[in-house]
């Protein structure tokens, strides 16, 4: 029976979304459970797919076509190859530990699961769907729903954040959106089809290196690229948990996957003619927001911060147009994803229990919630980049391949290893270790019973079970980079 | 077959109207349901006659798949002001008959303009169409407003008329003919005479006043800010697509040698669009808010109709439904907002999703649609408007145009904030607004016609085609 | 049982304890049971260690078992073991000494609150120490490498109550992490050039693969690791100041196996560094620069644990220039013996603070009567300070005197030269110590010293290995170490040159410290010019590193971080904000005058009929 | 001369700009109404001029002036009620003085 099991994992949230709307406010707890049921749904979808693919061929799989737009070139198709696959996986875990973290919200439950759960839809869209059309619906949906998240539920000068978080994101998507439209016309083929384009569809050399640098600064923006990364410390400080924890995972990830699916796949001249921007671009990511972590005093810019700073990893890795560079670049996007989703999970839970985010009045943490604090210590330690957690595996693969290319950048990139260690080490002894002060306001007990410890116990599972046997992850992704490859 | 022609409908219904303008008292209620009766009726003779065709009085006046699609356009925004507009508070009792009069007599106006192929019915029926429009601008009872809106939109009006006449006598003296078709068989010959472009030009005054272009939208903020909102919604929307079907008529009979008035199209979309969302970034008072916005939108349908392809022209028809859609929404919602029809602040909005959940569901998707945002019609109209500017070559437009869409995104997204969130208002500050179970209706149709044309567009893309495929 | 079961069973009983502590031994009163299974399984894994040596001791082939852990189109990265010779030994050491110092440890905990957390870590640490030792390739004993260096940062911030151990738990995590970005970078050149980093493969044909260019830069780097893991010239001040953490930590960490790792590191890779001279003369530089330094720096030091911190520092230079000199298999035979005798000394200086009320300072050690200290324990104290020393019958004689045998059959006589200082500033500064520690105070304080019976044993046995076990071991590892069965003229006159050394610096520390009335502390370096000041401030190694952190991290964080908020924030807030100006302007043409509407129209239609006239 | 078609177009043109003027200069409402209707005549007489002088149909020039004419008539009925609303409220028919609504 070939279910369509993909377009069961789009609808899924959005079917959820419709019924949380037609749910009265007042019994929160039928919402959350439908909320839970539909990340639920998309996850068990998520983990067919994982199971069902079978790594040794890259051409996309489970395609469906529902309908088209004659004489346009639009169609909705889906179908999804070893590139999406984790991502999706990605996807659903962040939504499934960022429904289970906002249990005990009480503002407003009713609009906010609806908007996450549109936010989710997006980005599942953009993972899915073939066709470049509904490509960028599906991209800019999922930028919408955190412009009104960080209105109503954030915190800190939440309006001014809100606003540039959304236009910085969608100006980068205007340059998508007009890239796309010269696409269509260059390529011939009249069609927005990226499948035929992806087989058939040549460009010119000139044309390839204006198109990959558009590509490049427009999804750039969304996965925060050295110059146009200023709205996401911002934009995650002021965030609730679970919207910086789905943005900061996902959407970034959503900005790397553009570049890899469109540009690296379509214009490999453009790529070659770029790759020293792209190197920069990585390992200015890398070091500077590296450096600008260790003066920060919030813990949410922090961790938006070294959340910049992975990304560059992802860039650096993407630049290297390697396989072993690509492969580390995809790596890292997942175990990003779901590390940066574990710091926001504690920092949030810590800022619930102490109220305050700020360094200098968090004073030994480990003493008071150890559990908490271990968590954080753990994703810390990812972040790190220790061995025996997936942060190492992706750092390892990407700074080989940076070696492989040119030594100045590998050195660089290496450089950033010892950034990372000193902030993250700062934090823990500024506010993990030590005597907890005595002003604090948190009541006796307030550690994690294993209920709200659910999700970070997921989270930190995954970044084990990749650190321990990264084997898994890689299968799936070594096959399409061959395949993206195949232009070089 | 002319019986169930929408004009002779539009002309029953002013007689019907006009016979109760008569009566001395009016009995509001039993009127007001007789209204929405009556536009509907309109509105089901529009769908009867979409496949009338033929050509008509010595081809002066032709029914092809073109004008009976705009015919359905127009007819539906006047169904749509009519049934939104069944108790209008800021007119007084005995007006209201003149009021559903005068709308009646103006989409009676449009609709033959859209069918009109020749200089003289195009310059009645344009005429028309105005006076009834200039006539309801005074009638909402807010005093010094109103007054001098209305002196604005009628000295504007006649003097873009006034030009136009002289134009259209000058190309009549060129060409020898009022029959557009000629005129433009003529066009390639006459580029070389300067007086030529005196006369086109000039002819194009009127209706770059209807669709308040560049040079002629200064009275556009005025006149919305002043004007009674059900009025304002029918002259943005339904008035302005009655110019574009015109400009269309003329592009599509021009085809080719059209495309020598580049430079000054596009030069005049930037303008419209950039002055457009620029000025409505600092608007307070929502109406002024909406009228530079209505203005942008404006050069968002010149930027479709500028391309002359099919896809250009079909994706301008396209978004100018959506575009309808938005902005009658749009001002129903400012109705609702408003106590006793008069203007409402952007603050006004705070708070709105307490006062009633579903209205500002409403304000969130029509103000996402018109600043374009998927899945909604308006993102989906202006991805085709821009992808055939892109594919006729206007790359430097298309990026203008997609770079004044996000700078418009500033103040629809900060609406849409006020609506959602409720800083500064005490907590007993807000009284729920009730909606009649009619409206409510109106609400879900619009989201879900919004929701599902943008999602999938191929619908209605199917429609638009056909219209203008004789063309091409 | 196979090698290879017996093997798994070595390296996993640590993982094993480690699991049950963490995972099931959760609950306040199970800390002591969980105490127990630690040291329990520690032992079976020494124990089984020692069957394996002796099974596979004469063995000549090595155990290899590997399972690829990452391949990619370019590369491949295995995890596995490779037991020769050389890990077979140094796996046997650290099995014993961690299974010594758990034992020990547990006296030295009894009433601390965290010995669940400690005995967590110590456990997981010995794992990750011992599959390093094991490890087939490079990269396996790089991910290994960097568990040491968190179990050790761990360990070290033990106490993070107090903020020292948090400043010095940092310093040595960031310290020994700029360190291993050079084996890293090794790790990944040899990758780049070679495709694999198995160690057989890099012992057997690395060297001819690569260009001697190649193959000095990849050891410099590697270097740059092996200098910050084992705290060699400008990376080593994180070491003195680990001891902020446990004594037993350090018994175990800082002087047996952490820091041997760097040069087990440089044994391992020995085939491979010896292809490029230049690389063998920076490292004998870099070790005898160490060496001398750490050796002044001990020369006044007052707290025990310190100075043994210095002399593990300083021993670890001198290993690091033997092997720089070539002789590879003393510095590896003195890295084993010396690992027995710096356990003891630290187990015992943990005995000496508990029993002087936990003050680490020598001279209030020594006010304290014979009374309360316990003979054996300072009759240790001598056994362990004359083996550092290199005294004849101690097993530091034998390595000490194979690397002075093979630097004379190297004719190294400059290295040789150093080599004697050391070895006389090395006898000095311990035999003060011993000296001092072991006076007969006349302070008796009512504390009854009756060691439990499993404390004593732990440290008499690695005294027994000091005295005599080596002795017994020597027929079979002459052959490997090459110890001469007979010895030569040239062997006696070796022999003569470093005791006499030796025993001149105990008659001068005898001199000083060692006589009833002698009253000293900074003995002969008061009455040079200067040294006691350059001491104080540890030739500057310290300032130089706080301020390459201050200038040079601190400055640039900021710096970035201002770029961040007034540069690009500010371009792009600007960016709006001349959206919005212009917006005023826009909204201010409209001025409200009907006729001004009109005239803009009128002249606006006009210019663009003059344009369309003309420009056609 | 009468046979000539130049003189009755500057005339024509002359009006339109005269007419224009006054739209733009005059202060009272009236006196712009009035300039509207010089307009709207000076496209009469160019309909008459060319239905005389060219060899076209010469009923369609006729009727395009009756139909202006008519409109125009129409036109200022409805501009004349709306001055008259604006004096009641303005009680001036000075245009520079309506300028509440700006910005």
């Amino acid at each position: 029976m070939n279910l369509p099991i993909l377009s069961i994992i789009l609808l899924a949230p959005l079917l959820a979304m419709a019924l949380i709307l037609f749910v009265k406010e007042e019994n929160s707890r039928l919402i959350k459970s439908i909320a839970l049921i539909g990340s639920g749904i998309s996850f068990l979808g998520s983990i067919y797919l994982v199971l069902a693919y079978d790594y040794h061929s890259a051409e996309f799989r489970w395609v469906e076509q529902w309908f088209e737009v004659p004489g346009w070139g639009i169609q909705f198709i889906l179908g999804v190859d070893g590139l999406s696959i984790p991502l999706v996986l990605l996807t659903s875990i962040i939504i499934f530990s960022g429904v289970l973290v906002s249990q005990n919200l009480k503002f407003r439950v009713k609009e906010f699961f609806a908007l996450l759960l549109l936010l989710v839809a997006g980005a599942y869209g953009v993972l899915l769907v073939l066709d470049l059309f509904f490509f960028f619906l599906f991209y800019e949906l999922a930028v919408i729903p955190m412009f009104l998240l960080v209105n109503i539920w954030g915190t800190g000068n939440k309006t001014y954040a809100a606003n540039k978080l959304t236009l910085y994101l969608l100006a980068g998507s205007g340059l998508v959106l007009f890239g796309f439209f010269i696409l269509y016309f260059v390529s011939g083929l009249n069609t927005f089809n990226l499948k035929d384009m992806l087989e058939l569809a040549s460009f010119s050399p000139g044309m390839q290196k204006g198109l990959f640098i558009l590509f490049l600064i427009g999804f750039g923006t969304l996965s925060a690229t050295w110059p146009f990364h200023t709205w996401s410390p911002d934009g995650y400080a002021s965030a609730p948990t679970a919207a910086s924890m789905l943005h900061a995972a996902v959407l970034k990830t959503l900005g790397a996957y553009g570049i890899l699916r469109v540009a690296v796949a379509l214009f490999p001249e453009g790529a070659h003619y770029w790759q020293w921007l792209m190197l920069s671009f990585g390992v200015i990511n890398i070091l500077y927001a590296a450096l600008c972590v260790i003066v920060q005093k919030d813990l949410k810019y922090i961790v938006g911060y070294s959340c910049v700073s992975h990304m560059g990893i992802v860039m650096l890795g993407i630049g290297t147009l390697t396989q072993a560079g690509l492969n580390g670049a995809m790596f890292q996007m997942f175990s990003h994803g779901i590390m940066t989703a574990l710091l926001f999970a504690s920092v949030g839970y810590i800022y619930e229990a102490k109220k305050t985010r700020n360094l200098d009045d968090l004073k030994g943490l480990f003493k008071e919630m150890p559990k908490a604090s271990t968590f954080f210590i753990l994703a810390g330690l990812t972040c790190l980049g220790l061995p025996g957690l997936s942060g190492f595996v992706a750092e390892f693969l990407v700074i080989y391949a940076t070696f492989s290319v040119s030594y100045v950048f590998g050195s660089l990139a290496l450089l950033g290893l010892v950034l990372s260690a000193i902030y993250i080490l700062r934090i823990l002894k500024s506010s993990f270790w030590g005597v907890p002060s005595d002003k604090s306001t948190a009541p006796v007990g307030v550690d994690h019973n294993w209920k709200t410890a659910l999700p970070q116990y997921i989270l930190f599972s995954f970044l084990l079970l990749l650190g321990i046997c990264p084997m898994i992850l890689i299968q799936f992704i070594s096959q399409t980079s061959i395949v993206l490859l195949r232009g070089y | 077959m002319w019986f169930y022609s929408v004009e002779t409908f539009l002309v029953l219904a002013s007689l019907f109207f006009f016979s109760w303008s008569l009566r001395k008292e009016v009995h509001l209620t039993l009127f007001h349901k007789l209204v929405g009766w009556a536009g509907f009726l309109v509105l089901l003779s529009a769908l009867f006659s979409f496949d009338f065709r033929g050509v008509f009085f010595q081809e002066v006046y032709v029914m092809d798949g073109f004008s009976q699609l705009m015919k359905v356009i127009l007819v539906l925004g006047y169904f749509i002001t009519l049934f939104l507009a069944q108790e209008v508070k800021d007119v007084d009792g005995k007006h209201q008959p003149e009021f559903y009069l005068f709308l009646t007599t103006s989409t009676l106006g449009m609709v033959v303009l859209v069918s009109a192929k020749d200089l003289i019915t195009l310059y009645t029926a344009l005429e028309l169409a105005s006076y009834s429009l200039y006539l309801l601008i005074p009638m909402r009872s807010n005093g010094k407003g109103s007054a001098e809106a209305s002196i604005k939109y009628i000295l504007i009006g006649i003097a873009a008329s006034g030009i136009m006449v002289y134009g259209f006598s000058l190309l009549f003296g060129l060409t020898q003919t009022t029959y557009l078709n000629e005129i433009a068989a003529q066009l390639p010959l006459l580029y070389q005479m300067p007086i030529f472009w005196v006369a086109f030009f000039f002819s194009l005054a009127g209706f770059f006043f209807k669709l308040s272009f560049f040079p002629f939208h200064a009275w556009t903020p005025d006149v919305y800010e002043a004007g009674n909102t059900q009025v304002i919604g029918f002259i943005s929307t339904v008035s302005k697509i009655a110019g574009l079907s015109v400009l269309i008529r003329f592009m599509l009979l021009a085809g080719e040698t059209a495309h020598v008035l580049d430079d000054v199209w596009v030069a005049i979309a930037i303008a419209t669009m950039t002055i457009g969302n620029l000025s409505a970034l600092i608007q307070k008072d929502l109406k002024r808010l909406l009228a530079y916005s209505s203005i942008a939108q404006a050069g968002y349908l010149l930027v479709g109709v500028l391309c002359i392809s099919e896809k250009g022209i079909s994706g301008a028809i396209y978004y100018a439904a959506a575009y309808l859609v938005m902005n009658l929404t749009a001002f129903f919602i400012i109705s609702q907002l408003s106590k006793n029809g008069n203007n409402v602040p952007t603050s006004a909005v705070k708070g709105l999703f307490k006062r009633s959940p579903l209205l500002a569901l409403t304000l969130l998707i029509s103000f996402f649609a018109l600043a374009g945002i998927p899945p909604l019609a308006g993102f989906t109209g202006k991805w085709f408007i821009f992808s055939a500017a892109v594919n006729s070559g206007y790359n430097v437009l298309a990026l203008v145009a997609i770079f004044n869409s996000i700078i418009s995104l500033y103040y629809y997204l900060m609406v849409v904030k006020d609506a959602y969130s409720d800083e500064g208002i005490e907590a007993g500050g807000l009284e729920p607004i009730r909606l009649k179970p009619a409206y409510q209706i109106y609400c879900y149709l619009s989201i879900a016609v919004l929701v599902v044309t943008g999602f999938f567009p191929h619908l209605f893309m199917s429609l638009t085609k056909q219209s203008i495929a004789v063309f091409f | 049982m196979s090698h290879l079961a017996l093997l798994n069973i070595s390296v996993f009983s640590n993982f094993v304890a480690f699991l049950l502590i963490t995972f099931f031994l959760k609950k306040k009163e199970q800390r002591f049971l969980a105490a127990k299974v630690a040291i329990t399984l520690s032992g079976l894994g020494a124990l089984v260690s020692c069957v394996l040596l002796f099974q596979r001791f004469h063995l000549d082939i090595a155990l290899t078992a590997s399972v690829t852990w990452l391949k990619w189109n370019t590369g491949e990265l295995l995890i596995g073991y490779y037991l020769d010779k050389v890990s077979l030994m140094m796996l046997t050491t650290v099995c014993v000494i961690s299974f010594m110092v758990q034992m020990y440890s547990f006296w030295y905990m009894k009433d601390d609150a965290g010995i669940r957390r400690y005995y967590g870590t110590i456990t997981f640490f010995s794992w990750a120490m011992i599959f390093f030792v094991v490890s087939i390739d490079l990269f396996g004993s790089y991910i290994f490498w960097e568990l040491l260096g968190l179990a050790s940062y761990l360990l070290i911030g033990f106490w993070h109550e107090k903020p020292e151990p948090r400043r010095a738990a940092i310093k040595a995590f960031i310290m020994t992490r700029f360190g291993d970005l050079g084996l890293l970078a090794a790790v990944i050149l040899l990758l780049v050039k070679l495709k694999t980093v198995a160690i057989p493969v890099l012992i057997t044909a690395a060297g001819t693969l690569l260009s001697p260019q190649e193959v000095f830069w990849i050891v410099v780097l590697l270097f740059l690791g092996v200098m910050g893991k084992s705290a060699q010239f400008p990376l080593h001040s994180w070491l003195p100041d680990a001891m902020e953490g446990p004594t037993p930590v350090s018994a175990l960490i800082h002087s047996a196996t952490m820091v041997a790792a760097g040069v087990y590191l440089l044994v391992r890779l020995f085939p491979l560094i010896a292809f490029s001279e230049s690389a063998m003369t920076y490292i004998l530089c870099i070790g005898a620069l160490t060496s001398l330094i750490a050796a002044v720096m001990a020369l006044t030091e007052k707290d025990m644990k310190r100075i043994l911190a210095y002399s593990t520092v300083s021993q670890l230079g001198f290993m690091v220039m033997a092997i720089g000199a070539g002789a590879w298999q003393g510095g590896f035979f003195h890295l084993l013996t010396h690992a027995f005798f710096k356990s003891m000394l630290f187990l015992l200086a943990g005995y000496f603070i508990h029993m002087a009320h936990h003050s680490n300072d020598i001279f209030s050690m020594a006010k304290v009567s014979y009374g309360t200290k316990s003979k054996l324990m300072v009759a240790l104290l001598w056994v362990g300070s004359l083996a550092l020393c290199g005294l004849f019958p101690l097993s530091g004689f034998l390595s000490k005197e194979t690397i002075f045998g093979s630097l004379m059959e190297g004719h190294h006589y400059g290295v040789y030269g150093v080599a004697l200082l050391i070895s006389f500033l090395t006898a000095y500064y311990t035999t003060r110590m011993a000296f001092i520690v072991s006076r007969n105070g006349e302070v008796v304080d009512a504390q009854e010293n009756s060691l439990p019976l499993y404390m004593k044993i732990s440290v008499s046995f690695l005294g027994l290995m000091t005295l005599i076990g080596f002795w017994i071991f020597l027929p079979a590892l002459t052959e490997f170490f090459h110890l001469h069965s007979e010895w030569h003229a040239e062997q006696w006159v070796n022999f003569f040159i470093t005791t006499i050394g030796v025993v001149l610096a105990i008659g001068v520390s005898y001199f000083y410290f060692g006589r009833k009335q002698a009253t000293s502390e900074k003995g002969w370096v008061s009455f040079i010019p200067g040294l006691s000041g350059l001491i104080e401030n540890k030739f500057f190694v310290d300032h130089f590193w706080k301020w390459v952190v201050d200038k040079g991290v601190y400055r640039f964080s900021r710096m970035s971080f201002w770029t961040d908020v007034h540069i690009i924030n500010v371009i792009v807030d600007q960016v709006g904000l001349t959206a919005i100006r212009c917006g005023k302007k826009a909204a201010a043409l409209q001025m409200g005058q009907v006729q001004q509407y009109i005239i803009t129209a009128v002249v606006v239609s006009l210019f663009v009929v003059i344009y369309l006239i003309f420009g056609k | 001369m009468i046979n000539d078609i130049t003189p009755y177009l500057i005339l024509s043109a002359a009006l339109f700009c005269i007419g224009l003027y006054g739209l733009l200069a005059r202060r009272s409402l009236i006196g712009i109404l009035i300039a509207t209707e010089l307009i709207l005549n000076a496209a009469n007489i160019n309909f008459l001029t060319f239905s005389r002088f060219m060899d076209v149909d010469k009923a369609v020039g006729q009727i395009f002036t009756l139909f202006v004419i008519a409109l125009a008539a129409a036109e200022v009925a409805v501009g004349l009620s709306i001055v008259l609303v604006v004096y009641r409220n303005f009680n001036t028919i000075n245009v520079e003085k309506m300028d509440h609504l700006k910005g």
